[in-house]
């Protein structure tokens, strides 16, 4: 079964992951250990992005072709998307705490993450409020295409919105540049959190496909 | 530019709450699909 | 004019309509019979093209109205039991909006003369809230009337009328058939429905059970088909 | 005039005339903003310098908090009688139904707002007169945006349960980015700095406002018709 070989590959890769990024990546010189948090925030935002553009794409394949199958990955996309976008928080948060000295502060990128989770976590809560298979996708697709093209504009607003207080954030706008052995500990954690990704929507789908015909 | 302590705390913290809530997810979708396999019990007829 | 084939509807996991198949040709008036929740509504709301089927196919007017709901829509009036009124307008007004929705000439005196043929021109400049639900249904007939309607759908439309009400709507179905339209009407009216029927269909459980010529039917025969076609199997139900 | 713009113009002139007659939303509202006046002066104390500086957010709070009850009872009135059906059943492109509730609701979103902003001028001794085109430059595009997302989801929750609930939770995080571009752009009209300095905001503005009016004209024909 594809899924399931899937399942033990995105496993590998974590483990592979978590290799790169406690074995292999050196200590950052600046903010110590606590930059290894980095090998789980980055990728877990990247897939929660990834998941984003399928909720979009789903959405406009469904109103285009009117077949579930598209509402099915927008909506287990989305699930997903918030599942990892809450990983993001929380490891943000938790990089925070060391970091800035708080647990929460409205720096630009948390607040814009934690917008966007709020954005799908009612495009879930719809779904659950819907009975009808038919008006439900229709409904979530709408409120599918305007959170992705909110994305922007939300980033931008809050960006600016920031700017407006605090000139510049102690992570700046981007980190220094980064070294080799880091930005490929990144990637190996990237690729192995878009498996999990794979494997969870592979699996959330099928679920989907179950309930409708149940 | 002051290095800065360990904190391996936070890291672990960290990581583990993804786990928690990454394998907490696995484990809602696996009981989710194990449910849904089972045959459906007592066929109830609805009326509209 | 109506050509149903093979249609189904579930609502959530509960099927509604059952594999119905029913053809109405141009100019007939077919009544559809049956006990609360046996998918008439269903059925009319479908061919009216406000519900999908689950499955099955569907043309009206010679359109797959499945496809091409649009195209289908200025060809059938629908009065259903919320009769597309607003409250806080008057007859007339209520007339102008759902003409000019419909993009049709909405001229007082067109406006003033459908209000004169379902008899509503006295109080065209009343407030729809003040008035009974048989005017109401009244009113609707009279956008219906404005439109391009060929198809007729009406969805218990002999509720809440008295017997002069009845004999009206039953008047008013007859000479719109005669003047080339098409009707399909649920209702659970023997006597009101028969009166206007060309053909009689029975609806149970989703599924048609009976699909009678009119002539062949009288009050007392239809009385005991449909009892015995509704009870033998509501009894298991 | 094309179909087109007639059929928006009847949708316009249907709802203005129930809401004249009826009064449902407007008088309700108006004194829902009456008393957040209140309640923003309980909150904040009667410190009249703390209140000036959150005047900006707190307008917009006042407009956001009256819109999420008015905007979100603008399909009512289709539910009644299943006018909702007969919309189903006009034809042509029925995004003309979408801009004219559009135009509707922000009509009478501008009345709230033009009186809740009278209100906070009489009790917080505001001179509005000099900073009034300003203001309007920035409450017009603010609140065309709040009401293109608003009508367009208080038409998909119009029939759904828990209506009252579900309005709010999906519209507050998409206005999220409008709501920080307005607050910034009204600050600076109340200072009475020239627009110019906001260009970004007031672009900011304007692209979200042609980003949901283009997204409610297109997918509004989805929520509407099954």
């Amino acid at each position: 079964m594809t899924t399931r070989m899937l399942g033990w590959l995105a496993l590998l890769g974590l483990g592979g992951g978590l290799v790169a990024g406690f074995g292999y990546a050196p200590r950052e010189v600046a903010q110590g250990n606590v930059q290894r948090i980095m090998y789980l925030h980055v990728p877990a935002i990247l897939t929660a992005y990834l998941a984003f553009a399928l909720v979009l794409i789903g959405s406009v394949g469904y109103l285009a072709t009117r077949q579930l199958r598209w509402d099915r990955l927008a909506a287990a996309a989305a699930e997903l998307g918030v599942l990892f976008t809450g990983v993001t928080i929380i490891s943000g948060s938790i990089w925070g705490r060391p970091t800035w000295g708080v647990w929460w502060t409205w720096d630009a990128r948390l607040t814009s993450t934690a917008v966007l989770l709020l954005v799908y976590v009612g495009y879930l809560l719809l779904r659950g409020m819907v009975d009808e298979p038919d008006a439900r996708a229709r409904y979530a697709a709408v409120v599918g295409i305007l959170g992705a093209a909110n994305i922007p504009i939300v980033h931008f607003s809050v960006k600016w919105w920031r700017a407006l207080h605090q000139p510049s954030t102690i992570l700046g706008p981007e980190p220094s540049p980064i070294a080799t052995p880091i930005a490929l500990a990144l990637l190996v954690n990237w690729v192995a959190f878009t498996l999990l990704f794979a494997y969870f929507l592979a699996r959330r789908m099928a679920i989907a496909r179950l309930e409708e015909h149940a | 530019m002051s290095p800065m302590p360990d904190n391996w705390g936070y890291v672990l913290a960290a990581y583990g709450v993804a786990a928690v809530l990454l394998v907490g997810y696995w484990r809602y979708l696996a009981a989710r699909a194990h449910e849904l396999s089972q045959p459906v019990r007592g066929g109830r007829k609805g009326q509209a | 004019m109506i050509a149903a084939h093979g249609l189904s509807k579930w609502f959530a996991r509960t099927p509604v309509l059952a594999d119905v198949t029913l053809e109405v040709g141009a100019g007939q008036c077919v009544v559809l019979l049956g006990p609360n929740g046996a998918g008439k509504t269903t059925l009319l709301r479908i061919v009216a093209t406000l519900a999908r089927p689950s499955r099955g196919s569907l043309t009206v007017c010679g359109l797959d109205a499945l496809k091409e709901p649009q195209a289908v829509r200025p060809m059938v009036g629908v009065v259903a039991h919320g009769s597309y009124v607003y409250e806080e307008l008057t007859a007339l007004e209520n007339l102008r909006f759902w003409t000019v929705m419909a993009d049709a000439d909405a001229s007082r005196a067109r406006l003033l003369g459908a209000l004169q043929r379902v008899e509503l021109e006295m109080v065209a400049t009343e407030r729809v809230r003040t008035f009974s639900a048989g005017m109401k249904r009244r009113l609707a007939l009279a956008r219906v009337l404005l439109g391009r309607a060929k198809l007729l759908l009406l969805d218990e439309p002999f509720t809440g009328l008295d017997q002069r009400g009845r004999k009206w709507l039953s008047e008013f179905v007859l000479a719109f058939k005669a003047a080339g339209g098409t009707a399909l009407v649920a209702t659970h009216s023997f006597a009101s429905g028969l009166a206007i029927a060309d053909r009689v269909v029975i609806l149970h459980d989703g599924r048609i059970v009976a699909d009678r010529s009119a002539d062949e039917l009288s009050s007392d025969t239809l009385r005991r088909l449909y009892d015995g076609l509704t009870e033998a199997e509501g009894s298991t139900g | 005039m094309t179909a087109y713009a007639r059929r928006t113009w009847i949708v316009l002139w249907k709802d203005l005339l129930t809401e004249r007659r009826s009064k449902e939303s407007l008088n309700a509202l108006l004194f829902f903003a009456l008393l957040l006046l209140f309640l923003f002066e309980f909150a904040l104390g009667p410190d009249r310098e703390r209140l000036r500086a959150a005047l900006p957010g707190l307008l917009w709070l006042g407009f956001v908090l009256s819109g999420l009850l008015g905007l979100g009872r603008s399909f009512i009135v289709e539910r009644d009688n299943d006018c909702w059906d007969g919309l189903r059943l006009t034809p042509g492109d029925k995004s003309a139904i979408y801009l004219g509730k559009l135009l509707g609701n922000c009509a009478m979103m501008l009345a709230v707002e033009a009186v809740l902003l009278g209100l906070f001028g009489v009790f917080y001794d505001l001179a509005l007169g000099p900073v009034l085109a300003p203001l309007v430059a920035v409450l017009v595009p603010g609140t065309l945006g709040l009401a293109a997302v608003a009508t367009l989801f208080a038409a998909m929750t119009a029939h759904l349960r828990a209506r009252e609930l579900l309005f709010p939770v999906l519209l507050l995080p998409a206005q999220v980015p409008l709501l920080l571009a307005a607050v910034s752009a009204t600050q600076a009209a109340l200072l009475g700095q020239p627009l110019s300095e906001v260009s970004h905001w007031m672009k900011l503005l304007i692209g979200a406002d042609v980003v949901y009016v283009v997204i409610g004209l297109l997918t509004f024909e989805f929520v509407l018709d099954a």
